[in-house]
């Protein structure tokens, strides 16, 4: 059992400072996922957690007591590295039961451990190889498979999934969801995957140049991001951001308008407006619809089309130059040059400051 | 595959062949020199010495010289006894060495680094120059035996042995070896809970087939080529090695037939050893070799 | 910075403690008996007792000056010459042995230049130290380069894919497992100036144009002929410890190359010698500190001769410790040699740190 | 029954080896005061695994060694004087006798000698005179002797000196030459100085001959390789060979009509080499008189002509040689009791022989390498100096 | 120029076969993307076209010509590498320009380069670190702009993308579309993502088990896969197989009905059926919509809910105990075990033989 705290945790690479104060609650069997752009330190914080960087600053707290120079072995924690980090000299058996064979466990409790998590992984048939004779995604598995025939009682996952098949990923996410409920451990989770962030994840963190931008449940971070930068972070297709003039605005409501198109009114969430006022509307690609031209709020030229099965994707060149990404969950074809017209509803749209 | 192709494929591979070989002759003849002279009377085999006759298998061939050569000394009592002291000596200084050179990469701990410099140094110190000195300390350290207490590790076994387990540059050689190491899988089996020491045993030692068997040869080498020390702490015939024994032919006329042969006969182990360990050392990079 | 997580202060001490205690006891120890020793006139047998006498030895050892002798002049004040035409100068004991300059006494000439009526002696208490330390830093100055180079281009060779190569890699290595003492002796019989192997072969490849030489007598030879048979001795060694580092090298950044268009020497030069930095300084160090040990083979082969051409430091220090007896005069000889193997390392060191 | 051990220096040598093992299972066998147990060492390595071993404190209680070496273990306090009175060996060469400080600290089984290999054909062919003990040849009839097999063209060279054998050999070998110039290594009666001795007019006539010998390609130099030394005079390929006696019974074999000439008179007599290994006591021996009981048994004659039989070595004795096949009178080496007895000198009789040996050694192989004969006397001579200095002069203190 | 061919190309490890005959045409400027589950061959076949690998059987032209035997160099390929292959004694710039550097392009053309790639890689600010300072999204950006800075003929990418976060990937994505239009080379590109294979492609190529299943164009094989495993793996979440009877048939429709589902009439696009049989009927779950309870042809319960915010994944139990996945492109708040009614177009479900 294990609550994970951290305070004002820094950390830094000679003068380069990567973890800029980070605070951060998981509690005792949160599935807490790190998401953020390629570079802002999600990887970092995990190995802090882990014992493997050292903290320049601030504490961390493991089940409340104060960890930060404690070694890795006596913090209880498994982990995936983003690298793999598996052992050359050891097929994929022995990898898997690496963990048990350094706390002794027994021949028969190994092999079951390692059947069970093959089995899980899909991977029986590959149980004697050689990490040298695996593919990209089958030694992220045996990764996987290390950490988990363990019973930590905290998991860190950085990127585990990232070189599976989606069917496969699919499945993996739904493993990891059901041993998380299972074990009821503590797991931090990292990933660029939208959907295993949105599903697995009990708490979001949206990390930025090392700090944290916002944290909560998926769905609060979805429909009430704390800034611009989580609202475009979440979500694929990325919200819009149209830039807008404030005409009014009041503590629930502002009117907003924009060069060909009419005034709308949209939510302010607890932000403050004054007309006159440059703001940006963010509009998710999701929330547009097709329309009539005379219902339509925006209209806009085809700049491409990508389609994807089940959606279609389309890039707008609207009339006064800016660009509008539109996702309508259907195959739908249109022409390159082909005129559309789209309409939203203002209530679901986000309202921002310029310079968030 | 087009047959102009294939032509000059076996042409490049001539070619490759032929320079291999011409190398190998450079490095074999003297060794052949030594090998056939083993089989040939002294005298043939010193006028032998100016043609190439020296490493054919010509003149009046015998096994006379190895004969004689065990007459002359106990070879295989030397042998037995460079062996042992060898073996002993490598599989120690293996086990110490690595330890320490693990110690000064992974660990980090109060004096590492001035520690570190200052083994390296000693391996400038050539043997020669601290024999005097190492001798008067030896005969007075203390050992506790089965027979009890007692000073002094004059011929011995021991006094052959423990001087050499450790030195610097095993441990240098370890220490460059474990750098390059993949700092990766140390973090690995750290997060899985292994200690310091099973991360050596099962981890490190593992990755490190190409050091050990490098390390292993040099020490070896060094070992079995021992001479001037067992010559000054060894006194008794029956802990003496083979270097040693090589004076036994250097009478007022060296018998060189006998000579060569003992040559040979020394050689013998040591080849077998790399054989050994070059098939260890070979199976080591392929099982540790990494594919993208 | 501290590393407070890597730290271990019990766990490193414990680990690296077994081999620091032999070192200390078995190489620091004796290494500062022997420096102990060559501040006094220690003798290796003597009823004498032990004094301290100072830097005396190293005095003695290291004491070098300049004199000038005037070429002789007839009665007319005209300068001597002999039949070359060159003058002719007194001999060196005028000097040496003039109870006028007491303080060249026991000095003996190195070597000298002429300039005009002048020469200019070189002389020094020990001119065979001074010949050996020369011989010692050319012998390692060209073994190193020369060695290293030549075990790189035998590891590459071996380290290609082909049916059989580890035949070639036992033979390569073949001469490292034959003692030093061994090979030297079987070279003296090579080298033989009269009806020696080198010779006559050399003969028989020229057809006869060859003119025979003594390798081993001959003082502008013979080190040579001690370098070249060191290197063949020691070169799989070093050609192994090649190998080794370049299996390390990931086949992956090989194959990044090849598929960037890389040739042979780029892929060398951008893949593999980088990769074998580690190796490198290895190889240089090894080498440069087994040079500067040489002694078997000058022991086996010249005694130092002919003409002192192959005079080393060690050899030296041997040869005085205990051919001479005079272990402060022999330890002195490794101080000094270990001060000077320290700064080269320091330096090989700096010049290869990690940047 | 008190143990006492013995080292010795003839390992590896088969012959040699079974003779001190008969002795010693005799001795034992002849009384049961003491046993004697056996060490043998190889010989190259003896002096210095002796040295090692009285660092360490580790001696036995009888040792042998080589003849020169003897003042210097005496002065460092290994060995005791022989208690045994000194009549008891009157009849012995003067070269087996070991004297230090007027004591007799060593006694040998046998000398050494050394003499101008040569074949009768030869000597007949190039006319030259037989020299005898009473005659031998002067300087210039040898160096005629040398001149005149030099443009015989037969040879390879005139002579061969073994510079191929760079240790005790050359002062063994070489110093009577010097001596026999009138020079030496040493000031023999104060033993305080090498100046005017070894860099001295006469020691500068030695070198000077000395280097013209390689010069003139009259003999082989530093460099010969051992096979040519061992094989070159039995293959024909030097006239003469200035050889020992322990290589006479091999080179009989090999060469019918070989004979065994007196050292040449350079001026101050002929000379030749004395004293080889000698049995002593050391100081450290807790039973001294069993360790001379021992030696006065190994010294019976019945041995003495037992070794000698077997390494062709010169019995200590006259009545032994007569007991040898080789020297009883009209045996073949018979010659070599006649050297040694007449022109055996010893090699100077002092501590710091150790160094001056090796001292000699360096400047006679430089000189033959073409070396400025007087400078590397002057060096030698400032060497063997500042060596005696170093010592506080060898004075027991 | 360069257009590919792969003719019955085979592989091996030892006796273990991993590519199996493969037969592909790939055009001069053609973008194509190989799809499969982890460890089907992807990454062997990419490593192959590269000559990185012994080609075991069949031939490989390029251009026309047998390259069989042609050494990597000479072939005309960049490749990112699966595990990067970056050279880590290098610089990030030093890295970047290594193609340039080996064919002696001057200095001014490698550093315009470079900036050029960093600039698309967002990654300027990187240019003089080590590779082991960088995360492991940075260090695959590098191993992207090694490949770019270079004009190949043929660019080989094997998952150049699997460590970026959405918003970078969809940039990088864009930007590799684009750089394909400007340099028109042959592309062949493997992912696991389906956006990257459905936007990018111009024929995606499905591999299992050293095999090829099916080749042609994104919606071709979205909209007509050529067997039940295409289908499967193409679109996520992935589609569902109902077991049927089929109760009449001919070429073009059959009638077919289930327990408790009223018998339908759907396409049978090619496939013969015979009444009796045991056929699988295959729904999309975006195809799947909610309805009224008498409207609804599928029954179920919830049983679990996956919110990804523009997007609802729900799990059902239908009656017979077997599990349906539909996905709702709104976000929708189900309760678990809440009763839902679901109804979809017959004509676009797929029916397949259950053995295929
Ligand atoms: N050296 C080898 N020896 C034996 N089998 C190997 C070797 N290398 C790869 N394999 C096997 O070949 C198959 C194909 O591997 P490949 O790397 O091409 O897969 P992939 O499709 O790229 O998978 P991923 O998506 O996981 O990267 C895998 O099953 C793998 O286990
Ligand atoms: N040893 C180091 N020295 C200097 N900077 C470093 C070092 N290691 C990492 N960094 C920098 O620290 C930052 C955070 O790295 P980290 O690996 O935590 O990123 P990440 O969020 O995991 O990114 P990704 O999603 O690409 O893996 C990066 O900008 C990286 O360049
Ligand atoms: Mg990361
Ligand atoms: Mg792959």
């Amino acid at each position: 059992m294990a609550d994970i705290k951290l305070r004002g945790l820094r950390k830094s690479y000679g003068a380069h400072e990567v973890i800029r104060g980070v605070d951060i609650d998981i509690a005792d069997g949160e599935f807490c996922v790190f998401v953020g752009p390629s570079g802002c330190g999600k990887s970092t914080l995990l190995r802090m957690i882990a014992g493997l960087e050292d903290i320049s600053g601030g504490t961390l707290e493991i089940d409340g007591e104060r960890v930060n120079d404690v070694q890795p072995r006596e913090r209880g924690v498994a982990m995936v590295f983003q690298s793999y980090a598996i052992f050359p000299h050891m097929s994929v058996r022995e990898n898997m039961a690496f963990g048990l064979t350094i706390s002794g466990a027994s021949k028969a409790e190994k092999a079951e451990k390692v059947q069970r998590a093959a089995e899980i992984l899909q991977m029986e048939h590959l149980l004697d190889r050689r990490p040298s004779q695996l593919s990209g995604g089958q030694r992220q598995r045996v990764a996987i498979g290390r950490a988990i025939t363990r019973n930590p009682s905290v998991f860190l996952f950085d990127e585990p999934l990232s070189n599976l098949d989606a069917a496969l990923r699919m499945d993996m996410r739904m493993q990891i969801g059901k041993l998380h409920k299972q074990l009821g451990a503590t797991m931090i989770y990292v990933t660029h995957d939208q959907v295993e962030a949105m599903t697995l994840a009990d708490k979001i963190v949206v990390l930025r140049d090392g700090l944290v931008m916002q944290s909560g449940s998926p769905m609060e971070l979805y429909h009430n991001p704390a800034n611009r930068f989580v609202a475009g972070f979440l979500g694929a297709p990325s919200m819009n951001f149209l830039e807008v003039e404030v005409l009014e605005a009041d503590s629930e409501n502002a009117k907003v308008a924009r060069h060909s198109m009419d005034p709308i009114v949209v939510p302010v969430r607890g932000r403050k407006f004054a007309p006159g006022d440059t703001a940006l509307l963010g509009l998710r690609p999701q929330y547009v619809t097709p329309s009539t031209p005379d219902e339509g709020v925006l209209h806009g030229q085809v700049s491409l089309v990508e389609r994807l099965g089940s959606e279609t994707v389309v890039d707008l060149a609207m009339e006064d130059g800016t660009s509008l990404i539109a996702a309508f969950s259907e195959d739908k074809q249109f022409e390159r040059g082909e005129r559309i017209d789209l309409a939203f509803d203002p209530a679901r749209t986000h309202l921002f400051h310029p310079d968030e | 595959m087009s047959v102009i192709g294939s032509d000059n494929r076996n042409l490049r591979l001539g070619v490759r062949y032929l320079v291999l070989i011409l190398i190998a002759l450079i490095f074999v003849l003297p060794l052949l020199f030594m090998v056939m002279s083993s089989f040939k009377p002294s005298d043939e085999l010193l006028r032998d010495t100016s043609s190439l006759r020296a490493f054919l298998p010509v003149g009046q061939l015998s096994l006379d010289n190895y004969t004689g050569a065990f007459e002359r000394a106990p070879v295989g009592l030397f042998v037995f006894n460079s062996i042992f002291v060898t073996g002993t000596t490598v599989l120690l200084s293996l086990v110490i060495c690595s330890l320490a050179g693990f110690s000064f990469v992974f660990l980090q701990w109060r004096g590492r680094d001035v520690m570190l410099s200052i083994i390296l140094a000693t391996f400038i110190v050539p043997f020669e120059t601290i024999a005097i000195p190492l001798l008067l300390e030896v005969s007075k350290l203390p050992w506790l035996g089965l027979d009890g207490l007692s000073w002094g590790w004059l011929d011995s076994y021991r006094v052959q042995i423990i001087p050499w387990i450790a030195d610097g540059l095993t441990i240098f050689l370890f220490v460059q070896y474990f750098k390059g190491l993949p700092g990766e899988l140390i973090e690995a089996a750290r997060v899985e809970g292994a200690s310091w020491f099973q991360i050596y045993r099962r981890v490190v030692i593992p990755l490190s087939g190409p050091v050990i068997a490098t390390a292993a040869i040099l020490k070896f080498l060094i070992m079995y080529n021992q001479y001037l020390w067992p010559l000054i702490v060894v006194q008794q015939e029956q802990y003496r090695p083979v270097m040693v024994g090589l004076q036994y032919f250097f009478q007022l006329n060296p018998a060189w037939g006998e000579i060569m042969a003992y040559l040979t006969l020394i050689t013998v182990p040591v080849l077998a050893f790399y054989l050994v360990l070059q098939k260890a050392f070979i199976a080591s990079i392929a099982s540790t070799g990494v594919k993208g | 910075m501290r590393s407070s997580l890597t730290s271990a202060n019990r766990a490193g001490w414990a680990f690296a403690l077994p081999g620091i205690v032999l070192i200390l006891a078995f190489i620091i120890t004796p290494f500062f008996l022997g420096v102990g020793f060559s501040l006094t006139n220690q003798r290796l047998i003597s009823p004498n007792a032990t004094r301290f006498v100072g830097l005396e030895n190293y005095r003695e050892m290291l004491n070098i000056a300049v004199v000038d002798l005037q070429a002789k002049t007839d009665s007319a004040g005209k300068t001597v010459t002999d039949a070359d035409g060159q003058a002719e100068f007194p001999r060196l004991r005028s000097i040496t042995r003039n109870p006028d300059t007491p303080q060249y006494h026991g000095m003996q000439e190195w070597f000298r230049w002429v300039s005009g009526d002048t020469a200019h002696v070189v002389i020094a208490s020990d001119v065979v130290f001074w010949k050996a330390l020369l011989n010692t830093c050319i012998f390692v100055l060209m073994v190193a380069p020369i060695q290293a180079a030549i075990a790189l281009g035998l590891a590459l060779l071996i380290n290609q894919k082909l049916r059989g190569i580890t035949i070639f890699r036992t033979i390569y290595f073949m001469p490292v497992v034959v003692s030093i003492v061994v090979v030297s002796l079987l070279w003296r019989f090579i080298y033989s100036g009269q009806n020696g192997l080198l010779n006559n072969m050399l003969s028989f490849l020229s057809f006869a144009h060859f003119q025979p030489v003594d390798w081993l007598g001959n003082p502008h030879t013979a080190l040579g002929a001690i370098i070249t048979m060191s290197i063949w001795q020691a070169v799989g060694f070093h050609m192994v410890i090649w190998l080794s580092g370049l299996q390390t090298i990931p086949p992956t950044l090989y194959e990044a190359a090849a598929i960037e268009g890389s040739s042979k020497w780029q892929t060398f030069r951008y893949v593999t010698w980088p990769g074998l930095r580690h190796t490198a300084v290895l190889v240089l160090i090894v080498i440069t500190m087994q040079a500067f040990a040489i002694f078997a083979q000058i022991d086996v082969m010249t005694k130092g001769g002919p003409l002192d051409s192959t005079q080393t430091l060690v050899f030296q220090a041997v040869q005085r410790g205990y051919g001479m007896q005079n272990i402060a005069g022999g330890s002195a000889i490794s101080v000094i040699l270990f001060l000077i193997v320290l700064v080269i390392s320091m330096i090989q060191r700096w010049l290869t740190r990690e940047r | 029954t008190t143990d006492l051990t013995m080292w010795y220096h003839g390992a590896g040598n088969k012959v040699e080896s079974k003779i001190v093992n008969q002795i010693i299972d005799d001795f034992n066998k002849s009384q049961s005061d003491y046993k004697v147990a056996l060490q043998s060492f190889p010989q190259n390595s003896y002096n210095d695994s002796v040295t090692a071993a009285a660092l360490a404190g580790n001696l036995p209680d009888i040792l042998d060694m080589d003849g020169p070496i003897m003042p210097n273990w005496t002065w460092s306090g290994y060995l005791q004087p022989l208690p045994i009175p000194e009549d008891h060996f009157k009849d012995f060469l003067p070269g087996t006798k070991g004297v230090y400080d007027g004591k007799l600290y060593s006694i040998g089984l046998w000398d050494a000698a050394v003499a101008l290999y040569a074949r009768k054909s030869t000597m007949k062919e190039l006319g030259l005179r037989t020299p005898t003990l009473d005659k031998p040849w002067t300087k210039d009839e040898f160096m005629s002797a040398l001149e005149a097999a030099k443009k015989s063209g037969k040879f390879d060279y005139a002579i061969d000196l073994g510079m191929s054998d760079k240790g005790e050999w050359y002062p063994y070998a070489f110093l009577p030459f010097l001596q026999s110039f009138g020079g030496g290594l040493v000031n023999r009666e104060t033993y305080d100085t090498a100046e005017g001795v070894l860099n001295g007019d006469a020691a500068i006539a030695w070198g000077n001959w000395w280097q013209s010998l390689f010069a003139d390609k009259l003999a082989p130099g530093t460099s010969q390789d051992p096979a040519a030394h061992e094989t070159g005079f039995i293959d024909g390929k030097y006239a003469f060979s200035w050889n020992g006696n322990w290589n006479a019974v091999k080179t009989m074999d090999k060469v019918d009509d070989v004979e065994f000439l007196p050292a040449p008179d350079f001026g101050n007599g002929s000379k030749i080499g004395g004293a080889s290994w000698q049995f002593g006591i050391s100081a450290s021996s807790t039973a001294p008189e069993g360790a001379a009981e021992f030696i006065k048994f190994a010294t019976q004659d019945k041995y003495l002509a037992e070794f000698s039989d077997a390494l062709g070595l010169i019995p200590a004795t006259k009545s032994a040689a007569q007991m040898t096949k080789n020297y009883k009178t009209g045996g073949p080496l018979a010659v070599f009791y006649g050297l040694s007895e007449a022109q055996a000198e010893k090699r100077p009789v002092t501590p710091g022989y150790v160094v001056d040996s090796k001292v000699f050694q360096k400047a006679a192989a430089d000189i033959a390498d073409g070396a400025d004969v007087i400078d590397t006397l002057d060096s030698a001579t400032d060497q063997i100096n500042a060596d005696i200095k170093r010592n506080d002069g060898y004075k027991k203190n």
